[in-house]
This record gives structure tokens, C-alpha cells and sequence, in this order.
């Protein structure tokens, strides 16, 4: 099992589910239409480390971040 | 040198501190940009969450990379709710060397706008509202939506 | 507003002050440029001399072409002499954006240094030395040398 | 008379000449040794306003001021 966590304005409790990869992650939440419309503009940390692949690998206990558009200062 | 404080932060108090636990070791630039919520478009204030284990990632890199020129960065942020006319946001540079400094706090908050994991809501009327038109989705976004 | 100080500045009250006093005017970004008397070549500390008459017309010119922008600026500067780690100058931007404020910060500083009636001295066994490798010719000077 | 003022590092107490132009001014100061060797390096202020032509025309109490490189800050 994996952990989803949805930051900042994504009004989205935390969830979990069984995944070997961020395309399975990827797959799940498109099915999901409130998820669905952040997932264009969203980044992605698996634990807490931004990725850029699709491809990365996941073990159980990992925490996947979605990061909304970002406005500090 | 990372703080975050719930509210507004004391921006007189923290320049005070910050300029004196440097002012001894030699740099010869100093330069703060201090941020203030200002009174436009009818709000009542800013607020802000902030998704730390990120932000210390995201600030010790630069931290890193300053050092490497010699230089040094601090930072300041508001969590929660800021008022008008208050300061949210402090960023700070030291160097030697002014060109450094001025290079520096520039890419510095320019980075921190499009990178840092803060997300910014208007206060109106009590309610938070996200400043979704003013947000920066973050280099590399949209990953998880490139699936059909 | 143009501050000049016998010796070392006050940096925590000069910031303090200026914070303070455009603190409700609806500014969304102050960057103060903070120098500091570095330890180096030996030298015991710095002295000033300055210009004030061209200084003052110098500084006005610029706060019109901020004010064109929306923009403020701030100029605090010492005179005689300054010990090594104490602050000789502070210049500051008020403007109500991040970009504008980052870009005066930086071109104000630059010409200041380019063009402000200023004169350093380096102070060695008491003696004044003046910085000539440091100091640059004002823009447009040997008019008076072109003639044979 | 124009007053000439030097400034800053200029070890020279300012002096008083018949000048009808900076190209008089210029002139006198070349047959100084001492001030020659500055006026390579110097801005010129007529009444404390730079001027950039020696056709600059002076009239009777003007005040003439060189200013050698600078270094603030």
C-alpha cells in the first residue's frame, strides 16, 4: 500500500492504495473527476523528493504529494 | 536559516536579529526583500499553508548553492493568516561582494515564487479562496495527468 | 529621503524607521541594500567624504524616476570615518511588486556606485588612503583633460 | 572671477580666475602639474550641475567643481 496525500487547496482527504509504480497512481486517480481536473497542473514528490517520471518505482510505505500551483511571499 | 511563524511576522525584530548574528562575519552585503499583503481587490487578508518537509528540501539546496559563492541565505514566512498591510514573507542575502548579493536575492525570490510549496488564499468575508490565477505550477507539473 | 550620518549607521533603527514609515502605504515589496565595512588589506576601517550638493540632486533624480513606477527609494549614507564590520550605506526600494522593486534595488546600487560624489579612503595607521583602484571616473569626466 | 573647487582626494585649496569658459578653466589647470594629472579622471560641475562640453559658457561667480573617481558605499 501506498499513501496519497493532496496539498494545500485540494479539498481531497488522504488515501490508500496498492500501486508498483506512479503510472498505477496515475491510472487510479484519472478515474476520480474531482482529482482529475488538478492532475494537468499538479507536481509530484515521492517522499517528499519531486519526481519527473511515470516510471518511478514504488515500495509499500511510500507517500506520493500532490503539489498544487504553488504562490508563496 | 529557515522560520516560519503562524501570522505575521515581526519584520523590524527579525532584520534586527538576522543583520546582527551575521554582522561579524565579514560579508559586505546584506539585502533583505520583505514582502507586505497589500490592499487590492477588496480582501481582508492573505493566508497561507505551507508544506514544510518540502520547503526545507527546496531551501537547504540553496542554501548549498549560495555557500558555494560564499554567500548566505535566510527566509521567513507567514503561516495562516496574514492582515493588510502586513508582512508574510522575508528573504535575505549575505555576501562579500555586492554583485553576488544583487544576483542572488533575485533568483532567490524569483525561485521562491515559482518552486516554494506555499499555496496563497484570499480572506474575504472570513472565507479563504485559493489564488488560483496568481499560483506557478511548479517546473515539472502535470506528470500524473499525461495518462489517458 | 536622503539620511547622511557622522560615522557608522544604525542599521536596525535606520530599518526599523523606514519600515515603519511606508508600513500602511500599500507597498508589496521593501528591499533594503545593506554595506558593511569588510576586514581586509589590513585596513582599520573606511572614510567618507561627500558631495552633498550633487549628492542631493543626484538622489532626486532618481526618486522622480521611481516615482514614475510607483516606486520609492531611500538613501541613508555615512560620513568620515567607519570601523571595519559597521555599516557606511543603506539604500532601500519601496515599490508595490516583487519585479520592479528587485530591478531598481539593483540598477540604484549600480549607479550609486557609478556616480554618487562620493570619495573612500582606506584608514591604515590612522592615516587616510584614498581607494583609487576601487573608485571609478563619473561618466563623461576628463573634459578638462581633452585640451593640449 | 569663477570660483575652482577640487574635491574629495584633490589636495588643493580651491582658487579663484577670469575664465568666460571651461575651455579658459581648462587651459589654466593644464599648466598646473599637480592638477594636470587629475583632470584625465575628473567630472566638472558647473553650479553643481555636471556639465559634458567645454563650450560651457561661465559668467562672473560661477562656481567650478572637479570631481575625481568615485567610491561610495
Amino acid at each position: 500500500m501506498v499513501r496519497i496525500e493532496f496539498l494545500g487547496p485540494i479539498a481531497k482527504e488522504s488515501l490508500e492504495m496498492e500501486a508498483t509504480s506512479l503510472q498505477d497512481v496515475a491510472e487510479a486517480l484519472s478515474s476520480d473527476e474531482e482529482i482529475k481536473a488538478w492532475l494537468q497542473t499538479c507536481a509530484v514528490a515521492v517522499n517528499d523528493t519531486l519526481v519527473s517520471s511515470l516510471d518511478t518505482p514504488l515500495r509499500s510505505g511510500d507517500k506520493i504529494s500532490l503539489l498544487p500551483p504553488v504562490c508563496g511571499g | 536559516m529557515l522560520e516560519l511563524y503562524d501570522n505575521a511576522l515581526d519584520v523590524p525584530e527579525i532584520l534586527r536579529r538576522w543583520y546582527g548574528s551575521e554582522a561579524q562575519n565579514n560579508y559586505g552585503a546584506f539585502i533583505p526583500f520583505v514582502g507586505t499583503v497589500r490592499d487590492e481587490a477588496g480582501i481582508e487578508g492573505l493566508s497561507f499553508d505551507i508544506y514544510e518537509p518540502i520547503l526545507e528540501r527546496w531551501f537547504a539546496s540553496w542554501q548549498t548553492r549560495v555557500k558555494a559563492q560564499g554567500a548566505l541565505v535566510k527566509m521567513a514566512h507567514a503561516k495562516g493568516d496574514v492582515g493588510i498591510h502586513e508582512s508574510s514573507y522575508i528573504a535575505a542575502v549575505f555576501s562579500a561582494k555586492r554583485r553576488v548579493a544583487l544576483t542572488l536575492i533575485d533568483a532567490f525570490v524569483e525561485d521562491f515564487k515559482a518552486s516554494a510549496p506555499i499555496w496563497k488564499y484570499d480572506l474575504k468575508q472570513g472565507e479563504r479562496y485559493y489564488a488560483k490565477e496568481r499560483s506557478t505550477p511548479i517546473e515539472g507539473s502535470g506528470l500524473l495527468g499525461a495518462v489517458e
